[in-house]
């Protein structure tokens, strides 16, 4: 029993030093990575997205390979839940996985099976070791009840289909964790979840920890490692480039990487103008209810009176949970469905009472960026056409680089297809088509929340930047309040259909008079 | 959709534009290097039958310089040798000469019927998913009830209303396929006018004609090319067991359908008889499925 | 026997022949839509019912006709009157006796439009009525002398069936027709088979049995196999042991195969007309016999029939069968000689070729359309109507084969008026009828009358009044030497007219493996399996 | 409850629009198609039959009246399930079809099996293959699949029974009854051309359910390559190939016309060919009836096993049907 205890004479949960993992034709993806965690400690692997994070977890439990090529793995020492495993057949992994290591990957929302209920994926480890049925229900639904699903009874009959995002990534972490392992990997645990639905898992990771199980957390959100690690290593093209426990490293980066990270997170307020009261409304919204029939029956009121007025130059947050009605009111605001009471008038004129026909000759005047700017491409077309076409349709004299001189892109985006562009590169595809009309009002749902935190900040700068040279009125729709904050000069809480709070963005930070956004407040990450 | 597939269908897409402003000599070699790039080689040596096949078609003279109707019959049933690569059949005609100018008829006939499924099939389909709903429910009700005939029933029905031959044939599968192609088009089109892409044209201040014509259109029948393609491969196998069933294409032409089902009598006797019209049409349908599979996987979705 | 003309006899190199057992027999032609021959009368139903029904008279393979059921036949001077004798002691299965009764019930069956009779409606066409003398003797009275008359008691379509069964109605007895053969129908599962089981009490032995009592074997299974690659796959394979109309490749692998298999060859052509390519020439441009000629001495058919059968089949130059006696051929009529079938087209202005070198007159392209049976023609007479068209393309014929189901083609050949498009100008139909006046039926001139379905037997559509006189003469003339010379006179007039193209005897070949015995009747060349005997392997 | 019920009443719904339609088309086809039905009741084509027989049976059968009247009695006959009497066999049609149906059906479901199974090993082989020699095993498999969907049915029977029965002896060549012995080369015939199909749409089914997310969440699990494959992938690997099913049976029943035919095997599909040629309305019109019932009677069979399987579908009244992309002859 020596070498393998810490200084503190604890047995280390994970120890792996010198480990590297490459995949034929792709080269080394993870180079000379040491790792170590104790019992009751969590580890948080950070870094950008391609940084290794994910091939790195799933090396702890010899899946390195796993969907894709065959991997080739190797260490200097790699030991696992007390188990050396240099050089482990498929067997002994099959032997440490699930019993002494449980692992929540990283696409929650389809790590269950959907065509077995959840009580039978929750204790299919437990199945696989020959435990029985009494024994194995009774462990299942306790372990349900410690991921903090309620109804544990109800949920185990149900099927992945039937849950929430949140309640699956519950579910995924109560089968990580059903047969008690030693070490728990959580790959991107909140990444999918909003605020608050978040801040609920990182709860329950911290509660794990503190129970003594050893957490690995692969994340690139740094709110989250600050509420939650211990210790930090943050990895950059498959190396550890910096490691150290969470206070120094959120604190004081050293590494040039690790300060990129820090410094993208968004933080206090942006350096806007006020807006002055005199300018033009653009947009008026009154009344708008929107009602949608649910296919097993019943209803939901998905927008429950609702009224807002955008000025000229004016940067107008909405923020509220999922479900709270926040796409809604963005497609009603461009016309992009009808709402059933209520109306919104463009400029000052009638908008949403006109029949499209008469919408047309003025659709120019307002934009949507859609939640999924891919889908919004057509296919067989290039950014060049996309572009060219939005030009055409606006009799705007502007030339498709200029437009995308306007959101940073390069030239070359032109001849490449939505496709191949990343997904920040598409975000900004997506902007540069809609100021082609040079809109009176730009209305973006949900533009950053599918992206990193080093890109994220990028496109707000630029939308912030944007802003300000053109003037356009913007409305930004995200469930992260730290963007808004960034970004505008007023917002609007939404819960439930409802706007339950109005008013410049300090000011609601200040002091919330809403409950809601009180509790939207608080479920914020720290900041690092 | 992984990167690979992202980075073909790029290719392919900027190829497109790209190649108006280049020089068409410039183009066209770009665009055959991303075609070759993204067929694979599987891919390119299907297409390199497909190829053959329709230069055989279109100038069968220059393969097999012979008159494939040319009878000799004191030279029947020579087994392949120097005078004859495939030997000769029954009345002393060269097979290779009758399997190269078969390809005309057979793939003729595939692609016949294939357009005929596809035409129908395009009218059922986009009346379905565009037209009032009424209109959908009874188009769908036409497809579920052309779907309930097997293609051989149906090919009996009509042969015995037209008689036998090619044309009727070649009909017959053209309809049985109708309703394969209708689904397919009515899900797409669906898909295409639900799709966010068609309502941010709209958004954009586009009218429902003119987003029709530049979205729907295209986006629905390019995957069409690739399962058309799959189905003229088809439709030459269904057309030749017609011709098993004797109601199949007129002699003397050397459809392989027709050839192969002579040859097949002769099989422990004259094996080569249906070797080669077998191996015409296998690597034909074959090649052509294989194509349409490379073709559907390159297609954007 | 019929068997005798035979390149086999069933023996060849077989095991020891042993008592009872199943044949499986393995059919090419169509299944029957009823066993009975009298409704309808195709040859399926002839085959089938050779084996429990049995004609009055038989005929041996010389052409004689036979005692039977008739022992004996007497016709008065003016031809109007048969008086028939009847086996004694002969009753069918069902324990009906053979008597006067029996055949006049018989005969009045087949003409009661009800039967829906065609070949044996025709065949008894002429007898007015049937007059029962006493138990065995029987009297027709004709409305015209028939000289055919035994020839058509001879086929099996107007064979004698029990009148309690015909009683029972037509849906029971098309069924299981009960007649007095070695054999009786005991099941039919539609598509799968017949199954014949022996009559223990047969006594009415025709001209083929060589032994008293009853057959050698217990039971048939008729089977239905319309694929010939596989009824020869199934004969070697030993799942059956007989099988009727292969393919010339399987007749020669059969012959020359290796010593192991025991397979012999029994060939018998049908009787009356030869297998022909019959040329229109009720309308242009057949309608000229120098076309006709042209065509005919443009096909070189001798070649291809060599390489198609392999032997298997000979090249005819009659009109009739080489199983008829009476039959008169006349080689020299069909050399081949497409210099002089240029010149004959020349000569009837068809003198100017299109682009594809097809002749023209007056803006028409010499075109032939020829309908071809799919049910009727076997591949190899396929791929030689192929080779004529190939042929007789090198002079400029343009010939459009058009395979049809037999629907269709009756369809294609009927007459405009009756619904048809009389769309032919060739066409190669068989015609299975005992005895030379098949002559009257294909040349006739009142052959060219459709029957009130449209169809007609005069494909040619030769109208010939002095042929006519002849055959109606020959028809009516009993002597056989005057008989003979009218015949040779009416088929030398329909060769030398070049109505017609022969080509060889309608095809009629049985392959047997580990069975003994098999022969034909002399009529209709169905086999018989009186004699027949399964032999151990 | 009501959800079955409404199910129940679509089926049947559907059942009857299809036996309707079917019905109409064929009458209209066979009436169009010339041929005077009465020569088909007076011995088939081409037969001598008297005038005076002709106008008995056109009596009879109604055929002299006006074609609507005698296709309103058709119909009539057909919704109160007389299928009537075969014109040329003269035997109600009912019982004809009821003869041949066992076997057939024996043929095409054996297939059906024999097709699943060529699949489920394709398949199962294919995401089991390790190593670059299997890889290219499996590359050759898919090509096979593709030449096997494309494969003629009467040259492969036709070289089935060459081999097998013609020179090696081992099965016969002819298929008279519903053993096994006899069903099997048929059987294997049909079912090559279709397990082609399939085999593609199942092994890229089993290839992407294997890569899935759940199922490395398995692995993660503990779970061994082949509790994976049975547990989760196979599942859902087999949904489009039930999906597929109702295709498969209009593609098994095509090529049984042929395969019957070859075998000399009795059959609907030899029934069917011989009612044509001989222009048997009501035969015809039975023949294809159940055909077209019996697509529709797999079709919803196949649907209740899609929703067994997928619990997700339960809800919906009809499930989504497919053809194998772009396979679209049955
Ligand atoms: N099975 C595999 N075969 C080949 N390359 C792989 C495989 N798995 C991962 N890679 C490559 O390894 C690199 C690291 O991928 P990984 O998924 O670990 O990134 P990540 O840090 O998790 O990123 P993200 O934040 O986007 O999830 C990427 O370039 C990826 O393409
Ligand atoms: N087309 C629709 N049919 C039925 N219900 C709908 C439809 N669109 C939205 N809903 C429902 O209306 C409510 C509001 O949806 P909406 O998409 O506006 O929420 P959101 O605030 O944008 O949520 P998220 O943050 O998840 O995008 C939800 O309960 C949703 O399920
Ligand atoms: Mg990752
Ligand atoms: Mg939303």
């Amino acid at each position: 029993m020596s070498g393998g205890l810490s200084e503190e004479g604890v047995a280390p949960v994970l120890d792996v030093a010198g480990l590297t993992v490459s995949f034929p034709g792709v080269g080394e993806v993870l180079r000379d990575v040491d790792l170590r965690l104790e019992p009751g400690r969590c580890l948080a692997v950070v870094g950008g997205s391609g940084a290794g994070k994910s091939v790195l977890a799933r090396s702890l439990v010899g899946l390195a390979g796993e969907g894709g090529a065959p991997a080739t793995v190797a260490a200097e020492r790699f030991t696992v839940a007390g188990q050396d495993v240099t050089g482990a057949d498929a067997r002994r992994w099959r032997r440490l996985r699930g019993a002494e290591v449980g692992f929540v990957l990283q696409d929650a929302l389809q790590s269950l099976d959907p065509l077995r209920t959840v009580g039978a994926e929750v204790g299919e480890s437990l199945q696989l070791r020959g435990t029985r049925r009494p024994e194995r229900s009774r462990r299942v639904l306790q372990a349900l009840a410690h991921a903090g699903l309620d109804e544990p009874e109800t949920r185990a009959a149900q099927r992945s289909g039937e849950l929430s995002g949140g309640m699956r990534q519950r579910a995924l972490i109560a089968s990580a964790i059903v047969s008690v392992p030693r070490l728990l990997v959580a790959d991107e645990p909140t990444t999918a979840l909003d605020a608050t639905v978040a801040r609920g898992v990182l709860e329950l990771l911290g509660r794990l920890r503190d129970e003594g199980t050893a957490v690995l957390l692969v994340t690139h959100d740094l709110g989250a490692v600050a509420r939650l690690a211990d210790d930090v290593a943050v990895l950059d093209g498959g190396r550890v480039v910096e490691s150290g426990s969470a206070g120094q490293v959120l604190g004081r980066p050293a590494h040039p990487v690790s300060r990129a990270l820090v410094a993208a997170v968004p933080r206090g307020p942006g350096q806007r103008p006020p807006v002055p009261e005199q300018a033009p409304e653009v947009l008026r919204a009154t009344g708008l209810r929107r009602r949608y029939r649910l296919p097993g029956g019943g209803a939901v009121e998905a927008l429950d009176g609702v009224g807002l007025t955008v000025r000229r130059g004016q940067a107008l947050g909405v923020v509220g949970e999922s479900g709270s009605g926040k796409s809604t009111l963005a497609r009603i605001l461009v016309a992009a469905e009808r709402a059933d009471a209520g109306r919104v008038e463009l400029a000052g004129e009638p908008w949403s009472d006109l029949s499209e026909r008469h919408r047309r000759p003025r659709r120019h005047l307002v934009r949507l960026v859609p939640q999924d700017p891919l889908g919004s491409f057509d296919p067989r077309w290039d950014g060049g056409r996309i572009l060219r076409t939005a030009l055409r349709l606006s009799g705007s004299a502007q030339s498709p680089q200029e437009l995308l001189e306007l959101v940073r892109l390069p030239a070359s985006v032109l001849h490449r297809s939505p496709r191949s562009l990343s997904g920040g590169q598409r975000q900004r595809l997506a902007i540069a088509r809609a100021l082609a009309a040079e809109p009176a009002v730009l209305v973006l749902d949900e533009p950053v929340s599918a992206l990193d935190v080093t890109v994220q900040a990028s496109i707000l700068e630029t939308l912030a930047d944007l802003q300000e040279r053109t003037g356009t009125a913007l409305v930004l729709i995200s469930h992260d309040l730290a963007v808004i904050r960034q970004v505008c000069d007023t917002v609007a809480v939404m819960h439930r259909g409802r706007i339950v709070e109005q008013g410049p963005v300090e000011q609601v930070w200040a002091q919330p008079s809403a409950p809601f956004t009180r509790a939207l407040l608080e479920a914020r990450p720290p900041l690092p | 959709m992984s990167a690979q597939q992202e980075n073909e269908s790029d290719h392919r897409t900027a190829g497109r534009t790209a190649g108006r402003a280049a020089a068409v000599g410039g183009w066209a070699r770009r665009w055959l290097r991303r075609l070759t790039a993204s067929l694979g080689a599987g891919g390119m040596v299907s297409a390199g039958v497909v190829l053959l096949v329709v230069l055989a078609a279109l100038l069968p003279g220059l393969l097999a310089p012979g008159d494939p109707t040319a009878v000799a019959p004191a030279q029947a049933y020579q087994p392949p040798g120097p005078g004859a690569v495939f030997g000769t059949d029954a009345s002393g005609r060269d097979v290779y000469t009758r399997v190269v100018h078969g390809a005309g008829q057979s793939l003729g006939v595939g692609a016949a019927a294939t357009a005929i499924g596809l035409g129908l099939g395009l009218l059922l389909g986009f009346g379905a998913a565009l037209g009032p709903r009424w209109l959908d429910g009874a188009l769908s009700r036409v497809i579920e009830v052309l779907f309930a005939l097997p293609s051989l029933v149906l090919a009996l029905l009509l042969v015995s209303v037209l008689g036998a031959g090619v044309g009727p044939s070649v009909l017959a599968v053209g309809l049985a396929t109708a309703p394969g192609y209708a689904r397919i088009l009515r899900a797409r089109a669906r898909s295409v006018v639900h799709s966010p892409y068609v309502t941010a044209a709209r958004l954009e201040g586009v009218s429902a004609p003119m987003a029709f014509v530049r979205h729907v259109l295209p986006n629905t029948l390019w995957p069409l090319i690739a399962v058309g393609t799959l189905g003229i491969g088809q439709a030459i196998v269904w057309v030749s067991a017609l011709s098993y069933l004797g109601l199949g294409a007129l002699p003397p032409s050397p459809e392989w359908g027709a050839m192969l089902n002579a040859g097949r009598l002769h099989i422990t006797s004259s094996w080569w008889l249906t070797v080669a019209p077998g191996l015409a049409i296998t690597a034909a349908a074959a090649a052509l499925t294989m194509l349409g599979r490379r073709l559907s996987a390159v297609a954007p979705a | 026997s019929g068997g005798e003309s035979g390149s086999g006899n069933g023996d060849a190199g077989a095991g020891e022949p042993v008592e009872g057992g199943t044949l499986v027999y393995a059919t090419g032609d169509a299944e029957p839509t009823c066993l009975d021959p009298h409704v309808g009368g195709n040859y399926p139903q002839a085959l089938l019912s050779t084996q429990y029904l049995e004609p009055l008279v038989g005929r041996d393979a010389e052409g004689q006709i036979q005692p039977w059921l008739a022992t004996d036949w007497e016709v008065s001077e003016d031809g109007l009157t048969w008086d028939l004798t009847l086996a004694e002691d002969i009753t069918f299965t069902d324990g009906t006796p053979l008597d006067a009764e029996a055949v006049q019930a018989n005969i009045e069956h087949l003409q009661d439009p009800d039967t829906a009779s065609s070949t044996g409606f025709l065949a008894v066409q002429k007898i007015a009525e049937v007059e029962p003398v006493d138990a065995t003797h029987v009297r027709f009275h004709l409305s015209e002398p028939d000289s055919a008359l035994l020839e058509s008691l001879s086929m099996q379509w107007t064979a004698m069936q029990s009148p309690a069964g015909i009683e029972r109605g037509m849906e029971e007895n098309c069924a299981a027709p009960i007649g007095t053969g070695p054999f009786t129908v005991s099941e039919w599962v539609p598509q799968q088979h017949v199954i014949l089981e022996r009559n223990e009490e047969y006594t009415s032995h025709g001209p083929e049995a060589e032994h008293d009592g009853a057959a050698h074997l217990e039971r048939i299974e008729w089977r239905f196999l319309p694929d010939p690659a596989t009824r020869w796959a199934a004969l070697q394979s030993g799942e059956v042991h007989v099988i009727d109309n292969p393919e010339p490749e399987a007749i020669v692998a059969a012959e020359t195969g290796a010593a192991g298999e025991q397979f012999s060859h029994l060939d018998a052509p049908r009787p009356g007309s030869v297998n022909r390519i019959e040329l229109n020439s009720g309308q242009a441009p057949f309608d000229d016999e120098r076309v006709r000629e042209a065509f005919i001495r443009s096909a070189d058919v001798d070649p291809g029939i060599e390489a198609l059968y392999q032997g298997v089949a000979t090249r005819s130059h009659s009109p009739l069968s080489s199983a008829e006696p009476m039959a008169y051929s006349d080689p020299a009529l069909f050399g081949t000689d497409p210099a002089a079938a240029e010149r004959l087209l020349d000569e009837a202005g068809w003198d100017e070729t299109d682009a594809e070198g097809y002749r023209v007159k007056d803006g028409e392209r010499l075109t032939v359309r020829f309908p071809v049976s799919t049910n009727q023609s076997v591949a190899a007479e396929q791929a030689l109507f192929e080779q004529i068209q190939a042929n007789t393309r090198e002079v400029g014929f343009e010939v459009i084969l058009t395979p049809l189901d037999l629907s269709a083609w009756y369809g294609a050949l009927a007459a405009p008026e009756d619904g048809g498009d009389n769309a032919y100008e060739a066409v190669s139909a068989p015609y299975t009828k005992v005895g030379p006046d098949v002559l009257r039926t294909l040349y006739h001139s009142a052959g060219t009358e459709p029957a009130p379905s449209g169809y007609f037997a005069n494909l040619s559509q030769v109208t010939d009044e002095e042929l006519d006189a002849t055959l109606e003469e020959a028809a009516r003339i009993t002597d056989p030497d005057e008989r003979a010379a009218l015949y040779e006179q009416a088929q030398r007039t329909v060769l030398e007219g070049y109505y017609i193209l022969p080509l060889y005897d309608q095809q009629n070949h049985f392959l047997t493996r580990g069975v003994t015995g098999v022969t034909t009747l002399g009529t209709v060349a169905t086999p018989t399996f009186i004699n027949a005997q399964l032999t151990q392997q | 409850m009501r959800a079955v019920l409404r199910w129940l009443l679509g089926r049947l719904a559907a059942a009857a629009l299809v036996a309707w339609v079917v019905a109409t088309v064929v009458f209209f086809a066979l009436r169009a198609a010339g041929g005077d039905p009465s020569e088909a009741i007076l011995g088939g084509p081409g037969s001598q039959a008297s005038e005076e027989s002709m106008a008995r049976v056109r009596q009879e059968y109604s055929l002299d009246e006006p074609l609507l009247v005698q296709y309103l009695l058709q119909l009539a006959r057909t919704v109160t399930f007389q299928l009537g009497d075969s014109y040329a066999r003269r035997l109600p049609v009912a019982e004809l079809i009821g003869d041949q149906l066992p076997g057939t059906l024996a043929l095409a479901g054996l297939g059906l099996v024999l097709a699943w199974a060529f699949a489920l090993a394709v398949a199962t082989l294919a995401v089991r293959a390790r190593g670059p020699l299997a890889r290219r095993a499996v590359g050759l498999l898919r090509g096979g699949e593709v030449v096997a969907s494309v494969m003629p049915h009467f040259w492969l029977g036709a070289v089935l029974i060459a081999v097998f029965a013609g020179g090696l002896g081992w099965l016969p060549a002819t298929s008279s009854d519903n053993s096994l012995r006899s069903l099997l080369l048929p059987a294997v015939t049909l079912a090559v051309p279709v397990a082609g199909f399939l085999g593609q749409v199942m092994r890229d089914g089993l290839e992407e359910a294997h890569t899935a997310p759940f199922a490395t969440t398995a692995r993660t699990r503990g779970a061994s390559e082949r509790w994976v494959l049975w547990v989760h992938s196979l599942r859902h690997a087999a949904l489009p190939a039930i999906a597929l099913s109702g295709w498969a049976f209009g593609s098994l029943l095509s090529g049984a016309v042929v395969v019957e035919t070859l075998f000399g095997r009795p059959g609907l599909g030899r029934l069917l060919i011989d009612a044509t040629h001989a222009r048997d309305v009501p035969l015809v019109i039975g023949v294809v009836l159940v055909i077209a019932l019996g697509y529709v009677v797999v079709m919803s069979v196949a649907d209740l096993l899609e929703r067994v399987v997928d619990p997700r579908l339960r809800g919906r009244v009809e499930a989504v049907r497919r053809a194998p992309e772009g396979e679209v002859v049955s």
